[in-house]
């Protein structure tokens, strides 16, 4: 119980540490690639510093939601970083790291994020609050059937337990029902942090916006916490798809030794995702709103694929 | 060593057949489809050499190479040469994607309910695969009956051959060379014929889509 | 005397004096007064059934003046158990009623109807046998038409919304008695006990089954019956809505368990299957409707019908499961479906309470013209975000346990020890799970959108900046509801017990109690505790408030008087995002299902053609199961109607000729 | 543009950004922004030269972004506003909001003749005057329009980097 304890209190430290990092790294990759010099990968980190030391500005009508909203969001994602399994897949006790409590600990978030938008009161709030919602609604199937998919072989749906089946038995990981799933999955996250082509992190126009649309009211410490809270979803959605694609290098027996190489195997693969996810967007271009169901669609179909497929070749 | 990755590499082979007809359902340009097809040959080819290497017979092994050449190469490069050559490529099918993806999903979970039925007491490997040879063939019926230009319908009738032929390799450890041979080349004609006349109607036409061609027999 | 037949007596005699006093008391003590012996009515309700779950024993014995058996109320556990959901939503509804009911709603037949209502619905469950239970449903139906009836009778859309109710109503009465008739022939008694000695395969079995299904999920709103709901739940007062939407739905699914857990148990397989379909179709045709919805209580309507989708939901798969022996499973799914229940009437009356409280201050139900409601009323505000929370299955509320129950039965069900149990439940389990998981993602907008646009962001009307906190007895109910909502989300493992024992002794699903009031369900080995995850949070939460007390004390917030916005200087609350403009990117993407009538009208400045005077937009969602199956059925049945007309002319002559023939038909048929 | 041919294209372009020059003194008072400026832009009128010529500062070539400047869509999140062109009457309300919108500490800066004078622009009808008039201008970019050169010095003094 203590070394799972400590394992998910140094996840926690870890991903405040990282998150930043991981933004940097792909804000640095995508500047190289456009022929930038770029502003370095600790830029992040300089600008949360900054943004909690401004004096925020709110309008008159808005409510207690605009400062409640953020810090939600903020602690749904710090929650996640605890119950994943990214260094190591040590069960806590009573809470185990099951699909079901983290998807609906994340939809705390982004309802906290739906709602600030609205909060706001403006044209522009409600309409990202609206097409976040509408996104993640139908994401949610995906998401759930896609790790259906993944805990078939493992006949748990405890996220620790399907990682540990996949680091045992590696061929799991090849198996047409775990390929069609992890695309699936990849897609949903996509969709449930984002990026591009489902919405671009880097856009000006308002009218192309899903998220940036919904923060367009919040300043300072809001601002820096709705961004932090954004950024280790990514953080620990990008790790938890890379330990079920590589699930080498977690801990799972407690020694210090497995600890520091599971630091570091988390931190490698969270880097090397973010710099693939970086070069995979300069190749992308957004796709039009009413156009991402279907893309959302596909992925559902392909999570449902999975599923079946899990019956025919099993 | 052999015996213990064999299930993985058929259910691989099988997957990337499955995962590519959903994609041709998905994808509307011609040449994504027709990249996406020279994939499933090359999937079934790998199919029909994991069989064969099974099995240990040299002819599967041909046939796999004979696949290769027709479905992986030869009939996506005359496709492919046929299509740069018009200027509209693009398919608006009569199904939206998203309501065509979820078709697959079911016609999906129905093969593999009738299979089931069929297949109650086989549990061999190959057995277990064959619902998706099935579902090939279904989806290549979908495609067949949802898109209007000639081309894509083309790609339809070559997923449900590729569906025929996965059906026929893994429920009988593989079709004799010579018929094979036969299909393939027969394919190969009526593809070459069929393209060759989708060419001349849209010389004449102006395009191709079938819905307008109805108006033939007035 | 027991204490259940104390507590029996005692509902009947306050049913009495409620009555009395309704009806006797003057105006302007009857709200108070009606509403308080309701209360009461309403309370000797909850304490009976919670005796009566607990193991208490005791039966009423009314001798009948028709030639049969004595009628006997005697409540069992899973009768205790439903007695106490509805009667804990009668208290909530008449605490509430007592502060808001007015002038029509405050009349003699109103409290007298309610007293009937609610006097009713509570016995349905003590009923032991079917003349019994019928009686104790009629009385609780026509207890609910006149309420209905009494609060205003006068506007046409009442009137049009009655006509749908009672027909339906009548319609599920005539399913549920032609259904226990089938029962009763192929048994030759009434009893429930001699009733359960049918074999389940059996073909009357299976017809009545099919009868009875179809009457109770009537009665629990679901697909195709579900055409009352959103016309006649929009015209009831808050607290009648709360009744009929938190308490009354819930004896269509006691009737449902009583056929699949007391009388029929181990049905054949097509039965999970059958219900399935229901549920899952209704919960996705309700959420979709109510994700559409922009008039608030519509849209808590349609709510009712998704959340008993998935009640129905899960005891179908508790049925098919069973079938397939994964015993464990099935026993989870079936302890979903009562959690479902008991949070769905906690939820939903907390929502309907503030939807009424949202009415009383505001006059104004079409969420286009509230906003702004959170700071001038925070009681409502609050608690309607508490339910809110529940209804779109967040942690920490009980609507979180049920769903994550009901995920856990159908993930765990597919698959005994690695091997796939059949082919229909391997079929059924992930498509059950997708269903649930669309259902899920879309109440979440719902309620989002419920909740956002009526009690954030800028009053989007006059009436909606005039709104003021309702009073203290209003609030009292509204707190009690969220309390209820949350608390229950956090003492999932008592809960899960109690529901356990209910459905003994014919099931014995195995859950425990584990950490902090978490639940064990040991047949698929899964555990949640919802309280320590809630630890969790508050120690995560710690560091992120001392940062914030810090950075607040350095950097105080400046507040501006308008919100930027794009920067436009003429910024008006009515550029607002509305709910019918949040719901319609989903219009867009479920076009097929809703089949949505746009209409645009676009009035040219009179010199060019290129300006623009003004664009009238105007969007509309009809129920499609009411314009496709009920319109057709309906003129079928007028056109009958005309020909029926004409076969009876008025001429004494013809009807004795009619009494002739049919004189002869039977001598004819008898003497074959 | 085929993934082949954007592919090549990143390959053959390497790095076009110009090597850094030296960089300026930083800006009294910017000392808390620790190397992190995020810029609100805001055209208030004119011909829309120095907006190209801001446009270009955040290019490629200049590259202002590896100095911790960025562009964002809501003066909310900014911290600097960049203000170029003559005031036009039905700017100045807009104008007076942006900058109240910004949180403080928050620094205006006018960039080209027209946003200090009026430049051409200055008798114009629907001209109300230059920036100064409406809102206080904590730093000034001369030039007609300036060189981009000379943009990304007055934000480098903001960031100090």
């Amino acid at each position: 119980m203590i070394p799972a304890i400590a394992v998910a209190l140094l996840q926690l430290v870890l991903f405040v540490l990282l998150s930043p990092l991981l933004i940097g790294v792909i804000r640095q990759v995508r500047a190289r690639l456009e022929g930038r010099a770029g502003a370095g990968v600790w830029q992040p980190w300089r600008d949360v510093r900054k943004l909690v030391a401004k004096d925020p500005v709110r309008a008159a009508d808005s409510s207690w939601m605009l400062a409640a909203g953020p810090v939600t969001l903020l602690v749904s994602s710090l929650l996640l970083c605890v119950l994943l399994p990214l260094v190591g897949t040590l069960p806590l006790p009573l809470v185990p790291s099951d699909l079901f409590v983290i998807v609906s600990i994340m939809l705390i978030g982004v309802v906290a994020l739906a709602l600030v938008g609205l909060d706001a009161g403006t044209a522009f709030g409600g309409m990202g609050s609206s097409r976040h919602m509408t996104v993640a609604a139908l994401v949610e199937p995906t998401l759930l059937l896609a790790v259906y998919a993944l805990s078939i072989p493992a006949g748990t749906s405890t996220l620790s337990l399907i990682v540990e089946t996949r680091l045992q038995n590696p061929a799991v990981i090849i198996s047409p029902v775990s390929l069609l799933a992890m695309v699936a999955l990849a897609i949903a996250i996509m969709a449930e942090t984002s990026r591009l082509p489902i919405d671009n992190p880097s856009t000006h126009l308002e009218l192309t916006m899903l998220h940036e649309a919904m923060v367009l009211e919040a300043s300072g410490r809001d601002l820096a916490w709705l961004e932090l809270g954004s950024w280790l979803k990514l953080a620990a959605l990008l790790g938890l798809l890379g330990n079920l694609i590589l699930p080498w290098g977690v801990l799972t027996e407690f020694t210090v030794a497995g600890v520091l190489v599971g630091l570091a195997a988390v931190t490698a693969k969270i880097l090397l995702l973010g710099a693939l996810l970086s070069v995979g967007e300069v190749f992308l271009a957004k796709v039009r709103l009413f156009r991402v169901p279907e893309l959302l669609a596909g992925s559902f179909a392909l999570a449902l694929l999975a599923v079946t497929a899990s019956y025919l070749v099993a | 060593m052999f015996d213990t990755v064999y299930p993985q590499l058929i259910g691989l082979c099988t997957g990337a057949l499955l995962l590519t007809s959903a994609l041709l359902v998905w994808r509307h340009s011609l040449l994504a489809s027709i990249r996406l097809l020279s994939v499933q040959g090359f999937a079934l080819a790998a199919l029909v050499a994991v069989i064969g290497l099974e099995e240990g017979e040299a002819e599967v092994i041909i046939v796999s190479v004979l696949v290769l050449l027709v479905k992986g190469m030869a009939l996506p490069w005359v496709l492919a040469h046929e299509t740069r050559a018009t200027t509209r490529t693009d398919e608006a099918p009569r199904l939206n994607p998203t309501a065509g993806l979820l078709t697959v999903a079911l016609l999906t979970i129905l093969s593999y309910v009738v299979a089931s039925r069929l297949l109650s007491g086989d549990t061999s490997i190959s057995a277990h695969a064959a619902p998706i040879g099935l579902a090939m063939v279904l989806i290549g019926f979908l495609l067949l009956v949802t898109r209007r230009q000639a081309g894509s319908q083309l790609i339809g009738f070559l997923v449900l051959d590729n569906g025929i032929a996965t059906v026929a390799f893994l429920t009988s450890g593989g079709v004799p060379l010579f018929l094979e041979l036969g299909i393939s080349l027969d394919v190969l004609l009526v593809v070459v014929i069929l393209y060759v006349f989708a060419g001349r109607m849209r010389n004449k036409f102006g395009n191709t889509d079938i819905d307008q061609l109805r108006k033939l027999h007035d | 005397m027991t204490p259940v037949e104390a507590g029996m007596l005692g509902q009947v005699a306050l049913l009495a004096a409620a009555v009395a006093a309704a009806l006797l008391v003057p105006a302007r003590w009857r709200s108070r007064v009606g509403g308080i012996l309701c209360t009461l009515l309403a309370a000797a309700g909850v304490v009976t059934g919670v005796i009566a779950l607990s193991g208490g024993q005791g039966s009423l014995t009314i001798p009948a003046a028709l030639p049969m058996d004595p009628l006997v109320l005697s409540p069992d556990r899973l009768g205790g158990l439903v007695m106490v959901v509805v009667s804990a939503v009668g208290v909530l509804a008449s605490l509430f009623g007592i502060g808001s009911a007015r002038v029509a709603s405050a009349s003699r037949t109103a409290w007298a109807s309610m007293a009937v209502f609610l006097f009713g619905m509570q016995l349905v469950p003590a009923a032991t046998d079917v003349v019994s239970f019928l009686l104790l449903w009629e009385i609780m139906t026509l207890g609910s038409t006149a309420l209905l009836l009494a609060h205003h009778a006068t506007r046409g859309t009442v009137a049009s919304a009655l006509v749908w109710y009672s027909a339906m109503s009548q319609l599920s009465f005539f399913f549920v008695l032609a259904g226990f008739a089938v029962l009763a022939g192929a048994t030759g008694d009434t009893g429930f006990a001699a009733l359960a000695t049918l074999d389940p395969a059996s073909w009357q079995a299976g017809l009545a089954f099919v009868l009875l299904l179809l009457g109770f999920g009537g009665k629990a709103e679901l697909v195709p019956l579900h055409v009352w709901v959103p016309r006649v739940l929009p015209e009831a007062p808050g607290h009648v809505a709360a009744a009929m939407s938190g308490a009354m739905v819930n004896i269509g699914v006691y009737g449902a368990l009583l056929v699949c857990v007391r009388l029929l148990p181990n049905g054949p397989a097509w039965w999970g299957v059958l219900i399935m379909v229901l549920g899952g179709v209704s919960a996705l045709y309700g959420i979709l409707q109510a994700s559409v919805a922009s008039n608030l209580k519509v849209l808590l309507a349609y709510s009712t019908t998704e959340n008993m989708g998935l009640v129905f939901l899960g005891l179908g798969a508790s049925v098919l499961l069973r079938r397939d022996h994964a015993t464990g499973a099935a026993d989870a799914a079936l302890l979903a479906a009562l959690l479902l229940m008991v949070s769905h009437a906690a939820f939903k009356a907390t929502l309907f309470l503030g939807a009424g409280a949202v009415a009383r201050s505001t006059r104004e139900m079409n969420l286009d013209r509230l906003g702004g409601l959170g700071g001038r009323m925070p009681w409502t505000a609050g608690a309607f975000g508490a339910a809110a929370l529940g209804a779109a299955a967040l942690p920490v509320t009980s609507g979180f346990v049920a769903e994550w129950m009901l995920l856990q039965a159908l993930v765990h069900g597919s698959r005994v020890g690695g091997e796939v149990v059949s082919v229909t439940a391997s079929v059924a389990m992930p498509l059950a799970v997708a269903v649930i998981a669309l259902t899920a993602g879309l109440a979440l907008l719902t309620f989002v959108k419920a909740y956002g646009i009526a009690f954030l962001a800028r009053p989007r009307s006059e009436k909606a900046k005039q709104a003021r906190e309702v009073p203290l007895i209003m609030r009292i109910p509204l707190v009690i509801g969220a309390i209820l909502v949350i608390g229950l989300g956090l003492l999932p493992g008592p809960l899960a017990e109690a529901l356990a024992s209910a459905v003994g002794p014919a099931f014995t699903p195995d859950v425990r109690t584990i950490g902090l009031a978490g639940v064990d369900a040991r047949g698929i080995d899964v555990v949640l505790d919802p309280a320590t995850v809630v630890a969790i949070a508050a120690l995560v939460l710690v560091p992120v408030l001392a940062a914030i007390l810090v950075s607040a004390r350095r950097h105080p917030t400046r507040v501006s008087p308008l919100p930027w916005a794009g920067g436009g200087s003429r910024l008006r609350p009515r550029m607002q995002y509305t709910a019918t403009s949040y719901a319609e990117p989903l219009v867009r993407v479920f076009d097929d299902v809703l089949r949505p009538t746009r209409d645009v009208e676009v009035t040219h400045v009179g010199e060019s053609r290129y300006l623009v005077e003004r664009v009238h937009v105007e969007q509309s969602v009809s129920d499609v199961i009411e314009t496709r199956f009920y319109r057709p059925v309906l003129g079928l049945a007028q056109r009958f109607g005309i020909l029926a007309r004409r076969a009876q002319n008025g001429s004494i002559h013809r009807y004795l000729s009619y009494s002739f023939v049919a004189l002869l038909v039977v001598l004819i048929v008898v003497s074959l | 543009m085929s993934v082949k041919r954007l592919a090549g294209l990143i390959r053959r372009s390497g790095r076009i950004a110009e090597p850094a020059p030296p960089a300026p003194a930083l800006f009294a008072g910017a000392e808390v922004f620790g190397g992190s400026v995020q810029v609100r832009f805001v055209n208030a009128g004119g011909c829309s030269d120095c907006a190209q010529e801001v446009a270009s500062a955040f290019g490629p070539v200049y590259d202002v972004e590896r100095y911790g400047v960025r562009l964002v869509a809501s003066p909310r999140h900014a911290d600097v506003l960049l203000i170029t062109g003559a005031v036009t009457r039905n700017m100045i309300e807009p104008l007076r909001r942006t900058v109240d919108a910004i949180p403080t500490p928050r620094f205006v800066i006018a960039v080209g003749d027209c946003a200090l004078t009026g430049g051409v622009f200055a008798e114009g009808y629907g001209i109300a005057g230059p920036v100064s008039d409406f809102v206080d201008v904590d730093l000034s970019v001369p030039g007609n329009p300036p060189a981009p050169a000379l943009i990304v010095e007055a934000l480098r003094r903001m960031t100090g980097r």
